[in-house]
């Protein structure tokens, strides 16, 4: 198969990839006699249309680019981490002990105590797997998905068992105390000129892009980076130059597993103000979609973040206001996942003789 | 116009969710008006949807479930002139109005019931999410059956501690095959959708059934001995009705106004005879006169009867 | 059959992968009921013509006859239809399958098995008989030794009653012994009227086995003659081929203190086959030391060993500059032995020495990229210090084009390798260690090649160089050790040696001269 | 715990461990092909909605069975186009299909019925319906098995009786039949099987395929069996559950059976905490029951109680040319 030039691979393959999703899911939204056109215009109404709406897509994408980034960070060392939802429903734990813990003075100390608690219990949550994967084989992704089960009920149990305050019946801690409430957009100097105090977005949302830059510099400037990468690339010449494999594991995994852990700085302390039950939302499996969607690079794990984030801001309106039910978003998410990330030899296929003739004219 | 959020166990539970929908449904079909709905799909997604509808200006707002207390606490203060309404939790604020029914007296009346329809003379209770306000269903329960018989033998099983447990039909299922192993003959289903796996397990095994919430006679006629109703239909229909005007505060409904109650009806007039019909409707007056007092589980989160 | 129709006969086969060409217009004839060789370097194209032959791939061109007759042999099926039978240089068995089972797939007498198990253990023990092919056939191939596993090769091509039978280098994976009883079986099964194909390196078995032999050298057949008319030394010369004999003009060697000592060094392979048995050899400043030989006789397991990353087990003594090094376990990895001076220009470039979607730049640093002149600071790698080092490392080693920025994949193979040797032996090592330093490497890039390792010697550092080019060898070496079967077969000075001698000693043929 | 609870439990052991067989088998036959599939769950999902939906239209289970199994093969389908035909991620090819599934099947069962994507409720011939075995009444006598016998073994359904069948049938296949042979051979070295003259692609498709009559059938048992009618999201993991069972069981058919009734019991017993608390005398948090299936899996894939070594060949796409 001849190769396609580096930026078809790049831009148009995930394009290609998304418009095929995007048909696909027009034609069952015709199936199930809603208006496709309809359906578009509320999710953008709805998404991006007022500035309450963007407050809720820039939240979901704030989740989006942690879980997104855990998933690249694993993948550069050839690790495929499915364990992005355990790992976030662990980060919130962390966030609720931390926020828990005390009557924080200020929120940006409360924030960096949070943040360091939903790093360490995201990267616990990775650590097994990942050391099973280095010391004995065991297939990470068969460990990491039991882990988010065992991650799951470790959840309720706390929940039930331990955080719930006497006298409430939902299964949630106790709310954390108001030195631990993150400004969100509406408090934010100058951003409240747009966003009211009512939207969901926070500053967990500059914690994200600025995790995006650590990633980057990480994969790209740093010597740890450099030995993900290589060995991410080639096992038998990391092991050549010296790079050893339990170490990229274990680290990698740890990074992964922290990042997604971080997301709960978003979600449990940002926005709930209390750890509930299933915090996470799937946001950790979404993380794999934007990652590949984002080719596993912190600016391309961004732009698919908002995607997703548009999508499902987006859907949620669409449930809400017109007959399609809410679960198109899940239908859609998984069709990009298939398209990226198992048919992505379908969509080259696709492309191959466009570029074939293209390159024979020239 | 007002707006309805359902609870995790679906608007089609064919039980509480279903029957605030049919509230709802009746006010438009008296009015022609019209209003937004949603079911919720996971815990994290209440306060989104709360403050979605409060956004785009619906009012009254009504939510079933316990479980919105809390996000409600924050977010009714955010909007002063939107209405709320919420069922089965008290929210003290200004723009609330909290809905509870004392479900013990519903419940106290079917257990009398099921203690005269009951041959074993051992009777079921499945409940959903382990919770004093599902205890207070089966605790009630427990006082009927012991009022009738106190040789009675009460088996009482929870389908979790989640909100997963209102919607597990397998576990129910599962769970009333097991009390039917230790003699029960007639089972009390309190659990949302989970009920549906008990009662079709209730049918499915010859024993009868009791439902909860909505009237569920007629979902397996001949196996329905009852069900104990708890009218939030009407809570829906009427804070609907009274619109974005509506009084706030605590509203407590009990068999007093009719809010709570026991359902009969020709799917289960076979099974209800005269004696027990007249031997329940004397024990409900009494409680509405005072003289017969049923715990309430809640009020200190014990049960008197065993 | 067509009387004194050849048994097979290609014409015109050409394959190619993506831009290599594997086979290029190959035309062969293979008389019945004799055994032909076909000998040539790694890469030559052997195993693909094989493959072609029996239907694995598919040729771009050229005819295939069997028996003189058309065939089109568009899979396995196809071929083993047309009576070929083949043994795979990697076998084709299921690990944990037993060796019964083995036999049967894919020639099953019914759906269901039983009937198929028992005829085929009738077949089998009738098969052993005949031919000393005894293997227990309920074993469990991974129980199996590798001669055994063969066996059960051989086999399965017997039990589909092939007549052609393929073996692709049978003995590299053989202890003498078992080579020895498989030549008897070959004898045996050539009696029985069977054609046989057998690929090798190894003069002395062409020699003792087969009637007629073809020399493939990077994808052409150069030559196909009768055995008993040719000689091992015409043989090596025909492999090695005829190229412009290239001498670097070198001074004579000025031999320091001994850098590198090495004493009875032995290493098994991750399988837990020995591949080193005994090796002690000393390389001093200044000096070169060409190994010589046959691949597949431990001299890549010597260059892993001392790279710091062979798998199995190690035992003996190395020392460098006096200082012992740790053979196994954490301390014995790349980059200790970086740190202490020895650097390794891998055999392999694409799946060690290079990472080929990594850019120019980040292949500079590869295995340095720990060392301090590319740190900016405590956290960050100084990526600008890299890319001007590289751009001065490609000028210096005329690496074109010269764009750091440019994936290792998309240079040429000889531009390939000067980035690795660049990035080697730029850091002035006190040990290099390098091997095929010019494999699929054009002139006019071998000789600034090679005149950049004299540089080195002559800068004083000691030089292990393994190469299978014996010219290489004998150019570039102040002294030449032949390795066979693990073992070092002889030591000899260049000018006192020539091809014909190596090339027997690479053969496991001691001569008068040798101390083996 | 006395004899009649523990029938009791058992008897539920059966009914739950059933659909948990049926995808674990279905795993099995997949995975010894070598192609992983963690789409177990989706194929289940869409089968349930599929047979629920049809069973609910035309009144006859054995109809809602056959529309399971061909929307369990649809998306089969689409799993091997994408790690067979087109070679991709076999991991991700599944974790996408178990969100289609997710989201397909309540936007279908919704628009069909509009019951918040759950199919009405089943009764009579819409439903598989128990069967009582023979010879219960005469049996009832004896102790000790009698209760056993008329508990335990009968009054399922037909499907839990062909799950049962499933296992000695799957294994005769897989180690008597010529098929099974090569199935088994090209999970471990397609090579082998290809130079032994046999397509890879087909016996692969093949195994896939099977995949999906077998995650039909378990997913119908859920809808027409277990529950009277389809329930969004109603699998509830018992896809990743069988996974897990499948590596417990090593990738064979009779350690398959009992690793999904072990799993099927711990679930059992997590229902009945009532029941743990009397017999171990200390309360064990349900959700450490419920995490035990997970738990023990990972002991086993850690190789601290006997290695499960999968198929050599699992998860890599089958490529002749470099
Ligand atoms: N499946 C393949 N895909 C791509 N390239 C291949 C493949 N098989 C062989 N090649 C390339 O084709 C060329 C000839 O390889 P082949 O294996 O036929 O050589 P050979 O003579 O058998 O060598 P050796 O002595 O090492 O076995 C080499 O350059 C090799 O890298
Ligand atoms: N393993 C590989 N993966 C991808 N591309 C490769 C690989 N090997 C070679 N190429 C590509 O094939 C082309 C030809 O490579 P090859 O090594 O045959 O070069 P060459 O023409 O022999 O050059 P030189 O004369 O310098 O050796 C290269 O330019 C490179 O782009
Ligand atoms: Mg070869
Ligand atoms: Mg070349």
């Amino acid at each position: 198969m001849a190769k396609l030039p580096t930026w078809a691979d790049l831009v148009l393959v995930p394009l290609i990839s998304l418009l095929l999703a995007a048909v696909i899911s027009a034609l069952v939204i015709l199936a199930i006699g809603g208006d496709p056109v309809e359906a578009v215009t509320v999710m953008v109404d709805g998404a991006l249309g007022s500035p309450y709406g963007w407050g809720y897509t820039l939240y979901y994408t704030t989740s989006f680019i942690f879980t997104g980034l855990a998933v690249t960070v694993a993948y550069h060392a050839g690790q495929f981490n499915i364990g992005g939802e355990g790992q976030a429903q662990l980060g919130g734990l962390g966030v609720a002990l931390v926020c828990l813990a005390l009557p924080w003075p200020h929120w940006s100390i409360a924030l960096l105590a949070a943040s360091v608690g939903a790093a360490l219990f995201g990267a616990a949550w990775a650590a097994i797997p990942a050391w099973l994967q280095a010391k004995r084989g065991s297939h990470i992704v068969i460990t990491t998905i039991m882990f988010n089960y065992i991650g799951a009920a470790l959840i309720v149990y706390m929940l039930v068992e331990v955080l719930r305050p006497i006298g409430q019946m939902d299964p949630a801690s106790a709310r954390f105390p108001v030195g631990a409430k993150l400004p969100n957009f509406g408090e934010i100097p100058g951003l409240s000129l747009i966003f009211s105090n009512k939207v969901p977005a926070n500053v967990s949302f500059f914690v994200a892009i600025a995790a995006c830059f650590a990633v980057w510099a990480l994969l790209w400037r740093t010597r740890l980076g450099y030995e993900i990468r290589a060995f991410g690339k080639s096992e038998s010449a990391a092991v050549y130059a010296g790079i050893s494999p339990t170490k990229v594991i274990m680290l990698s995994m740890l990074i992964s597993g922290g990042l997604a852990g971080l997301m709960a700085i978003n979600n449990v302390m940002g926005e709930s103000e209390r750890l509930v039950q299933n915090a996470s939302e799937g946001a950790g499996f979404i993380g794999i979609a934007v990652a590949l969607m984002g080719r596993n690079h912190p600016f391309g794990v961004f732009l698919a973040a908002l995607l997703f984030g548009f999508l499902y801001q987006g859907g949620a309106e669409m449930g809400l206001w017109t007959t399609i039910p809410i679960e198109l978003r899940l239908l859609v998410q998984g069709l990009v996942i298939l398209f990226t990330g198992a048919l992505d030899t379908m969509v080259r296929m696709m492309l191959t003789p466009f570029f074939r003739t293209a390159r024979g004219a020239a | 116009d007002p707006a309805l959020i359902f609870d995790l166990g679906g608007k089609f539970d064919k039980s509480f969710n279903e029957a605030a929908f049919n509230g709802a449904e009746k006010w438009v079909a008296e009015t022609g008006g019209s209003y937004k709905q949603l079911e919720m799909q996971s815990e994290a997604q209440r306060e989104q949807a709360l403050r979605r509808f409060a956004e785009s200006g619906a009012n009254p707002i009504v939510m079933t479930g316990f479980a919105f207390g809390d996000v409600l606490n924050t977010v009714a203060p955010d909007y002063p002139d939107t209405k709320f309404v919420i069922i089965d939790m008290v929210v003290d604020q200004p723009n609330v109005r909290s809905v509870v029914f004392q479900e013990e007296q519903g419940s106290y009346l079917v257990g009398m019931m099921a203690a005269m329809a009951s041959k074993t003379g051992t009777v079921g209770f499945v409940g959903g999410m382990d919770i004093p306000l599902i205890r207070k269903f089966e605790c009630g329960y427990a006082q009927g059956v012991k009022a009738v018989n106190p040789e009675a033998k009460v088996v009482m099983n929870m389908t979790g501690t989640t909100p997963a447990a209102w919607n597990d039909p397998v576990k129910g299922s599962e769970l009333t095959k097991a009390q039917i192993a230790q003699g029960a003959d007639v089972i009390y289903a309190a659990a949302g959708s989970t009920g549906l796996g008990i009662l079709q397990t209730v049918a499915d095994e010859g024993i009868l059934g009791i439902g909860v919430d909505s009237n569920q006679n007629y979902m397996h006629p001949g196996h329905m001995l009852t069900s104990m109703v708890k009218r939030v239909d009407l809570s829906v229909y009427e804070a609907f009705k009274d619109g974005p005007a509506l009084e706030t505060g605590l509203v407590v409904s009990g068999l007093k106004d009719e809010g709570v109650g026991y359902a009969l009806d020709e799917y289960n007039a076979d099974l209800i005879t005269p004696e027990m019909k007249a031997a329940v409707d004397a024990a409900a007056e009494k409680i509405k006169a005072g003289e017969i007092a049923v715990h309430d589980y809640m009020a200190d989160n014990t049960c008197p009867v065993e | 059959m067509q009387a004194g129709a050849p048994a097979i006969e290609l014409r015109g086969i050409s394959k190619a992968f993506g831009p290599v060409q594997a086979n290029k217009d190959i035309s062969i004839r293979v008389m019945p009921g004799t055994i032909h060789g076909i000998i040539g370097e790694n890469g030559a194209g052997k195993s693909t013509l094989m493959s072609i032959l029996y239907g694995f791939y598919r040729a771009d061109a050229g005819e295939i006859f069997i028996n003189g007759r058309p065939t089109t042999i568009t899979d396995s099926q196809a071929a083993i239809r047309a009576g070929i039978g083949m043994v795979f240089q990697h076998f084709k068995l299921v690990q944990n399958f037993t060796v019964l089972e083995n036999v049967i797939l894919g020639a099953e007498e019914g759906a269901l098995l039983r009937p198929s198990l028992a005829k085929a253990r009738k077949t089998l023990a009738h098969l052993a008989q005949e031919y000393e092919l005894e293997v227990d056939p309920e074993a469990v191939i991974e129980a199996l030794s590798v001669g055994h596993q063969q066996r059960v090769e051989i086999l399965k091509a017997l039990y589909r009653q092939a007549d052609i039978l393929i073996l692709d280098e049978p003995t590299g994976v053989l202890t003498p012994d078992e080579a020895d009883h498989l030549f008897r079986i070959l004898r045996g099964l050539k009696a029985q009227g069977k054609t046989i194909i057998l690929i090798t390196h190894k003069l002395r078995e062409i020699m003792e086995i087969t009637d007629r032999v073809s020399v493939m050298r990077r994808g052409e057949m150069v030559a196909t003659v009768t055995t008993s008319e040719t000689s091992p030394e015409a043989l090596a010369e025909l492999m090695v081929g005829r190229k412009v004999l290239l001498h670097v003009p070198k001074a004579a060697p000025q031999p320091g203190a001994t850098v590198l000592d090495v004493e009875n060094l032995r290493a098994t392979d991750g399988a837990g086959v020995a591949r080193l048995k005994g090796v002690s050899l000393k390389i001093r400043a200044g000096e070169i030391l060409g190994i010589a030989g046959v691949a597949g006789n431990g001299q890549s397991e010597l260059l892993d060993v001392l790279g710091g990353f062979a798998p199995g087990k190690i035992e003996g003594r190395v020392s460098l500059l006096g200082q012992d090094l740790v053979l196994s376990g954490p301390g014995a990895t790349g980059q200790t032995r970086r740190a202490a001076g020895i650097a390794h220009v891998p055999e392999d470039r694409h799946h060690l020495g290079l990472i080929l979607d990594f850019a120019a730049w980040e292949n500079i640093a590869f295995g340095y990229h720990g060392a301090p002149d590319y740190q900016a600071n405590a956290l960050f790698m100084d990526n600008d210090a890299i890319i001007r080092d590289t751009e001065g490392k490609m000028a210096r080693f005329d690496v074109r084009p010269p764009n750091p920025q440019l994936p290792a994949k998309s240079f040429s193979g000889g531009n390939q390798q000067k980035i690795v040797l660049a990035r080697e032996i730029e850091r002035n090592p006190v040990l290099l260690l390098v091997g095929q330093p010019t494999r699929g490497v054009d002139i006019g890039a071998i000789e600034f090649i090679h005149r950049r390792i004299v540089e080195l010697r002559d800068a004083g550092a000691a030089i292990l160089l393994v190469s299978v080019e014996l010219e290489e060898i004998l150019s570039l070496s102040d002294r030449i050790a032949v390795m066979f079967d693990g073992q070092i077969m002889g030591e000899r000075l260049p000018d006192q040696t020539n091809e014909r001698e190596l090339g027997l000693l690479m053969a496991g043929v001691a001569t008068e001269a040798g101390a083996a | 715990m006395d004899y009649a609870t523990l029938i009791e439990v058992l008897g539920s052991t059966l009914r739950l461990g059933t659909p948990l067989l049926l995808a674990c088998l279905a795993g099995l036959f997949s995975e010894r092909a070598g192609i992983f599939d963690i789409g177990l769950e989706g194929k289940m999902l869409m089968a349930a909605m599929a047979s629920g939906a049809v069973a609910a239209t035309t009144g006859s289970a054995w109809i809602g069975l056959g529309a399971g199994i061909f929307a369990s093969l649809l998306f089969a389908g689409v799993h091997g186009l994408a790690s067979i035909t087109f070679r991709g991620n076999q991991l991700i090819s599944g974790v996408a299909l178990n969100f289609v599934a997710s989201g397909a099947t309540v936007l279908i069962a919704q628009t069909l019925f509009g019951q918040g994507g759950r199919t009405p409720p089943l009764s009579g011939a819409a439903r598989f319906s128990p069967i009582q075995l023979p010879g219960v009444e005469t049996l009832a006598a004896v102790p000790g098995f009698g209760p056993f016998y008329a508990k335990v073994l009968s009054g399922h359904s037909i499907l839990v009786y062909i799950a049962l069948l499933c296992v000695p049938l799957t294994w005769w296949l897989l180690y008597r039949t010529r098929f099974g042979l090569r199935l088994r051979a090209v999970g471990e070295n397609p090579e082998s099987v290809d130079t032994a003259g046999v397509s890879v692609i087909r016996l692969r498709y093949t195994a896939v395929m099977l995949t999906g009559v077998l995650c039909g059938i378990a997913g119908a048992y859920m809808a027409t069996s277990l529950q009277a009618g389809f329930g969004r999201e109603m699998t509830a993991g018992r896809g990743y559950i069988a996974l897990a069972a499948l590596i417990f069981a090593k990738w064979r058919p009779w350690q398959a059976l009992w690793a999904t009734m072990l799993f099927g019991f711990l679930q059992a017993i997590a229902l009945r905490p009532d029941v743990i608390e009397g017999t171990l005398h200390m309360k064990i948090p349900v959700p450490a029951l419920d995490a035990l299936p997970y738990i023990l899996t990972v002991i086993v894939l850690a190789g601290f109680v006997g290695r499960a070594i999968p198929p050599r060949a699992g998860g890599q796409p089958y490529v002749k040319e470099r």
